[in-house]
């Protein structure tokens, strides 16, 4: 019995704590709340995020705050689970009284958080999500910020018709995002006049992709597209070498746009092409000077999540100062009127909140290091093409 | 022609390449209380395993009342009474003894309770009604699920040797049970490999070595057959045959 | 045992209090709550078949998986959401039935290992399944289709009373008395005249219904549907820690074990985020190891009655 | 259709042999243990992971060549492993079933978040020993190859050792009948220590290996733990030999399956498999039933 109470009171202490710290915050500040994915499948994007948010939290306040009040932010792991995500906007709104919301990570959170801020009527910018499936609902209160999911490979498709290429082979994992990406591939390719020759999909377990090259191997594609995470991708490459498939080019969503790639390849990772909504060598004011406090900070560059995490925050504080108030109501209509150029990219969203501003930046591993090769205006190096083969390296 | 309750005949069962049982019969005459003697291995645990429906894989017939029960599911033997004990105890560990008894009751029987109560009175075991399973000594377990086999008032009992690992005291209550029952019309079927055990109690035995019937009769007449002699070369059960 | 005046006055007053919860809380509690009360629920499901039967269930998530998919399919189509939410529990009970003859034979491990790929089969099926399901894309449904959070708060803990009431209804009757007897020697109760094949298919259908249903409300309450999070393994060991928690087999147990996890979890979060996982383990390891019965050991004082030895009262824990 | 190819067709047996030997020394440490202890370890692949991390800390840090450092993690992990077993894993040894999987479920959350918190949820690999050998048509993966027969070499060293050694053979005896192995003078917890050791000791070789092979993460190992379970059953529980056979078995099928059909079709076959072997055969391929 007397191990129950000590638990009991345990518990009884720990609750009280909790609810004197939030009673006892400063109400002259800005509170903006966020789920973080800290651990679970996007614990490792999540926590870029969260540096992102936190410097922008830092810099405003070292500039004296929005409308002369400092900033605060309320964060919780949502465990990369859509349900638990949906109980923490439930508090965030709810029970912390956060002032501005930022969305979680990943588009499966996304769609189970965005409901909740809808229900509340609460103007939500998406940081991490690019499904377009979440802009289909009607909702009015989520506004993404990243380029949509669906046109992240147009870049290197149209390079690739400029380029004489015809026939895509399609592969993607069968979660949300990876299908919209996939999705999008499908049309712009018809668009094109290109033809998708394989498209198969593959679950998340799946790390071991030799059948799937071999019956590639026989179809022969002139290039072979991801919808990937970073695992993925990296193994695919891997066995794509081990395998000895060729193709002109080698694209993927989300891994050859992270350090990470290069790192687990080594110099296998040369020539594959990838995309990403941001880098740190992107002409943008601000984004060089954000890495290298960044990188200062944290110790390492800021992958795309970072620089978002970090937009998100300039769009809320752009929106704040156009309303000269938090009010729902104003930040929901100053959100759907801005266009202004963070330093994430440009931000402007259509009448359901969906990101039309934002380009799709292509990036390719040339000589170890990434770079941004489309669109043109952006670029830090000519794509390299096609890609070189296995037995020439 | 004697009234026979339980009627084996030709039960034939073979575990991988060995045949267990080489067709065995056996007539259980109503109101008896019949033996079944033979060395380890010789089959007679099998031989109730089959009866009771616990082992399903025999061939031959077994029928009880005029009704085949070979191949039928043991919770369907036991509905048609015919129950039987283990050779080891098998009671439930976690659960009371008196749960232990009304488990073992026929579904919609109200009485279940009181006949529980009044059959641990009778062998002074009423002190132990909550007392878990598991917490009985062994020789109380044995007794238990003698207890609990009688719940469903069955007309065919099979007892797996019963007095093995109980202590004198108990052994006798469980005798006098056995007696009691039988003076009532239950009819018992003992598995033994002491003949003095049982000597007293039995009608008629059945002498089973190496998976077949090698002789049945009265006690006396089996233990002057031959064919007993034949099979009793191994000390201890020679020493007991010749008691 | 707890003594049964002390059973039913707690149990009056936590349906009191969780009956008027939603008039003094804020939503964010209630959200929690209905999380717990799903939880409670989904735990005294595994209960009646695990607890009950020792027949230990890795995959009841599967269950849990496909109510929620057939709410999610049905409400967009028009159906009112408590039409969905006893669509789940059927399409549930349809499936266990099968299910249930085609596991309920093997034992052991055998039989967890089983049901965990039986989940395994069935997050495959749904998410290749894409005409119907969409795949691994999910299913959003739009929220007006949708009930209030009070509402699903108020079905959530409809079904933790119902799932907690069909359990202790089995725990006292003969029903119960025959599962228990068949966790502990399951030869023996068919000895006895137990119908066992029979009684385990019982308790499966019945510990596949509670999920079903649970698994409609939760996607009415999240919106989003995707095959990982429907079938996810981790619903499977969270139902199994709780019930471990609270102590298996018993009424309370896992409603005890489902409050204590999930508040636990929730203080947790909040002072170590990093590593309030880590610190579940932890508790879960010292539970296992030194209070094997669970927290419901600690209420249970058994009077050893055992004549011949005289000593002191002590505790046992009861399974 | 090309795929009918007879060069196709080897490449995926090669393939599928491969993998399947990797999936077989990991699983057949898992029913080592199972057979000896009547312990599911549901942490098994978590240790598989930190032969993995501790395989990577030595590359990134030292230099160390994965296939050296098998000398050194293996040993390690063993060490961890006859401590845990000692201090844990020995007081749920004949408990019920749900006992030790709970225990073991504990060990696991906590390695997971342990190593989440140590070396956050980045992917990692080891760049060694990447490429293929190309013989004509066909290209077998290096690291593969090698993991593949390293993996086979170790499987069949601790079989001998199982099957000739008077150690193995208690190991045997107690995996057999405890209570007679005490009885003859086994100090059975000793035994079970190597058990216990020895099998974690093999999911840490096969992680060093998987370290050229694969990208990992520390809550990689749910992947894989779920393939053992279903390669254990399909092999038989507690038989050492069974579950190499199922690894093997399955790591083929997934290959053809995956050629033919889908990978996701290939996911899916383990536990279609472990069905029908269920319903077909409930004791696997080589069942304990078979072993008495």
């Amino acid at each position: 019995m007397s191990r129950f109470k000590a638990l009991l009171s345990m518990f009884v202490v720990c609750v009280a704590a909790q609810t004197l710290s939030v009673a006892l915050a400063d109400s002259k500040e800005f509170v903006v709340g966020a789920s973080v994915a800290l651990s679970g499948k996007y614990a490792r994007t999540g926590q870029e995020q969260l540096h992102g948010f936190q410097m922008w939290v830092d810099d405003v306040n070292a500039r004296g705050g929005v409308l002369g009040r400092k900033m605060r932010l309320v964060h919780y792991d949502d465990e990369s689970k859509p349900e638990v995500g949906a109980k923490l906007y439930e508090k965030l709104i709810t029970q912390d009284k956060v002032d501005l919301l930022i969305g979680p990570y990943s588009s499966a959170v996304t769609m189970a958080a965005s409901t909740v801020a809808e229900k509340h009527n609460f103007p939500m910018v998406s940081s991490g999500a690019s499904s377009a499936k979440i802009w289909e609902r009607g909702y009015k209160n989520t506004f993404g910020l990243y380029t949509l999911a669906e046109v992240y490979m147009d870049p290197i498709l149209e390079f690739a018709k400029n380029n004489g290429l015809k026939t895509v082979a399609l592969i993607y994992e069968n979660t949300a995002f990876p299908r919209s990406v996939a999705a999008g591939v499908r049309t712009k390719a018809t668009a094109l006049g290109m033809k998708v020759v394989f498209d198969e999909e593959y679950g998340k377990a799946s790390t071991d992709f030799s059948s799937m090259i071999l019956k590639m191997k026989a179809i022969k594609p002139d290039m072979v597209i991801g919808g990937s995470y970073l695992p993925d991708s990296t193994a695919f490459m891997r066995q794509a070498r081990e395998n000895r498939l060729y193709a002109k080019i080698f694209a993927f969503a989300v891994g050859p746009g992270l350090p990470d790639f290069g790192k687990n390849l080594g110099a296998d990772a040369n020539g594959v092409m990838g995309n990403t909504q941001w880098e740190p060598e992107l002409k943008i004011p601000g984004a060089g000077e954000f890495s290298k406090k960044y990188k200062a900070k944290y110790g390492h560059e800021p992958g795309y999540h970072a620089g978002g995490g970090y937009g998100a925050g300039q769009v809320l504080e752009a929106a704040v100062t156009r309303a000269l108030s938090v009010d729902r109501d104003k930040v929901r209509k100053a959100l759907y009127e801005l266009d202004i150029v963070t330093t994430f990219g440009r931000f402007k969203v259509d009448g359901t909140g969906k990101q039309i501003g934002k380009p799709a930046y292509a990036v390719e591993w040339i000589n170890g290091e990434r770079e941004i090769i489309l669109p043109k205006d952006a670029a830090t190096h000519d794509p390299v093409f096609p890609f070189q083969d296995w037995s020439k390296r | 022609m004697a009234d026979h309750i339980l009627v084996v005949r030709g039960v034939r069962r073979v575990f991988g390449g060995v045949e267990a049982l080489k067709g065995v019969d056996l007539d259980v005459v109503r109101g008896s209380v019949t033996g079944i003697i033979g060395p380890n291995g010789s089959g007679k645990t099998t031989l109730f395993q089959v009866i009771s429906g616990m082992d399903r894989g025999a061939t031959g017939s077994v029928m009880l009342d005029g009704r085949e029960i070979l191949g039928c599911r043991p919770y369907f033997v036991y509905q048609c009474g015919l129950a039987r004990t283990f050779q080891l105890s098998r009671v439930f560990p976690q659960l009371t003894v008196l749960e232990n008894l009304i488990v073992a009751a026929r579904r919609h029987d109200r009485g279940a309770r009181s006949r529980a109560l009044e059959l641990l009175e009778r062998v002074k075991l009423e002190a132990y009604n909550e007392v878990l399973g598991s917490d009985l000594s062994y020789g109380q377990q044995r007794l238990v699920e003698f207890l609990r086999v009688l719940m469903s008032d069955p007309s065919v009992i099979l007892l797996d040797e019963p007095a093995a690992g109980v202590n004198p005291t108990l052994r006798a209550t469980l005798w006098d049970m056995v007696r009691h029952l039988n003076g009532l019309g239950t009819t018992f079927v003992i598995i033994e490999h002491n003949m003095d055990v049982i000597s007293d109690l039995c009608q008629e035995v059945y002498v089973l070595s190496e998976g077949e019937v090698i002789a049945r009769g009265s006690r006396r007449s089996v233990a002057t057959n031959s064919c007993s002699r034949r099979i009793s070369g191994s000390g201890a059960a020679h020493e007991r045959f010749a008691a | 045992m707890l003594s049964k005046h002390a059973s039913l006055a707690s149990a009056a007053v936590l349906v009191v209090i969780l009956a008027v919860a939603p008039a003094v809380l804020g939503e964010y509690y209630l959200s929690f709550l209905t999380q717990l009360l799903m939880m409670v629920a989904l735990a005294q499901a595994w209960n009646t078949i695990s607890g009950m039967t020792g027949y230990v269930s890795f995959g009841h998530a599967t269950f849990f998986g496909m109510g929620s998919y057939a709410a999610a399919l049905l409400l967009p189509l028009g159906v009112p959401w408590w039409a969905c939410l006893i669509a789940g529990a059927l399409v549930a009970l349809a499936l266990s039935v099968p299910l249930g003859f085609l596991t309920l034979r093997l034992r052991g491990p055998y039989f967890a290992i089983a049901m965990l790929g039986l989940n395994e089969v069935a997050r495959v099926f749904v998410t290749l399944w894409v005409d119907l399901t969409g795949g691994g894309s999910g299913i959003t449904l739009s929220p007006e289709l949708l009930p209030s959070l009070t509402t699903s708060y108020y079905t959530m803990f409809l079904i933790a009373v119902a799932a907690t009431v069909i359990v202790a209804a089995i725990y006292h009757s003969r029903f119960g008395l025959e599962l228990r007897a068949i966790r502990e020697d399951e030869g023996a109760a068919e000895m006895v005249g137990v119908n066992t094949t029979r009684d385990k298919l019982a308790a499966f259908v019945l510990s596949a219904l509670i999920p079903g249903a649970a698994g409609a409300v939760l996607v009415m309450y999240t919106s989003y549907i995707d095959p990982a999070a429907a079938f996810a393994p981790a619903v499977n060991i969270q139902m199994i820690v709780m019930v471990m928690f609270g102590g298996s087999g018993t009424v309370w147990g896992p409603v005890l074990g489902a409050g204590l996890v999930m508040g636990l979890r929730e203080v947790f979060w909040a002072e170590f985020p990093a590593a309030h996982l880590m610190l579940l383990g932890v508790l879960l390891l010292s539970v296992v190891l030194f209070l094997p019965g669970g927290l419901m050991a600690l209420f249970t004082r058994r009077k050893l009655v055992r004549p011949e030895v005289a000593a002191g009262p002590q505790e046992r824990p009861d399974g | 259709m090309a795929l009918f190819e007879p060069t196709i067709l080897l490449q995926l047996l090669i393939a599928g042999l491969l993998t399947g030997s990797l999936y077989a020394l990991l699983a057949s440490g898992l029913n080592l243990v199972f057979g000896v202890m009547r312990v599911i370890n549901i942490a098994h692949a978590e240790f598989m992971l930190l032969g993995a991390y501790l395989a990577w800390v030595l590359y990134v840090y030292a230099n160390v060549h994965p296939l050296l450092s098998l000398f050194i993690v293996v040993p390690a992990v063993f060490g961890i492993g006859w401590v845990l077993e000692r201090t844990l894993i020995e007081h749920v040894v004949g408990r019920p079933l749900l006992t030790s999987l709970l225990a073991t479920y504990g060990v696991s959350i906590i390695m997971v978040n342990a190593g989440l918190l140590v070396f956050a949820s980045d992917f990692k690999s080891v760049p060694q020993l990447q490429g293929a050998i190309v013989i004509g048509e066909l290209a077998i993966s290096k690291p593969r190859l090698v993991a593949g027969v390293l993996a086979v070499i170790l499987t069949f060293a601790v079989y001998l050792f199982l099957e000739i050694t008077r150690l193995g053979k208690a190991v045997r005896a107690v995996a057999e009948h405890p209570h007679v192995a005490t009885i003859c003078g086994i100090d059975v917890q000793r035994i079970r220590m190597l058990t216990f050791a020895l099998a974690v000791a093999m999911a840490a070789a096969a992680g060093v290996m998987l370290t050229m092979i694969y990208s990992f993460s520390p809550d990689t190992g749910a992947d894989f733990i779920q393939k053992c379970f279903a390669i254990i059953i399909i092999g038989g529980m507690g038989n050492f030999l069974g579950a190499f056979y199922g690894g093997v078995l399955l790591g083929v099928v997934e290959a053809f399956v995956g050629g033919f059909g889908t990978t996701q079709w290939a996911e899916a076959v383990a536990y279609l498999l472990l069905v029908l072997v269920l319903l077909i055969r409930p004791t696997g391929l080589k069942g304990m039933a078979d072993v008495k």
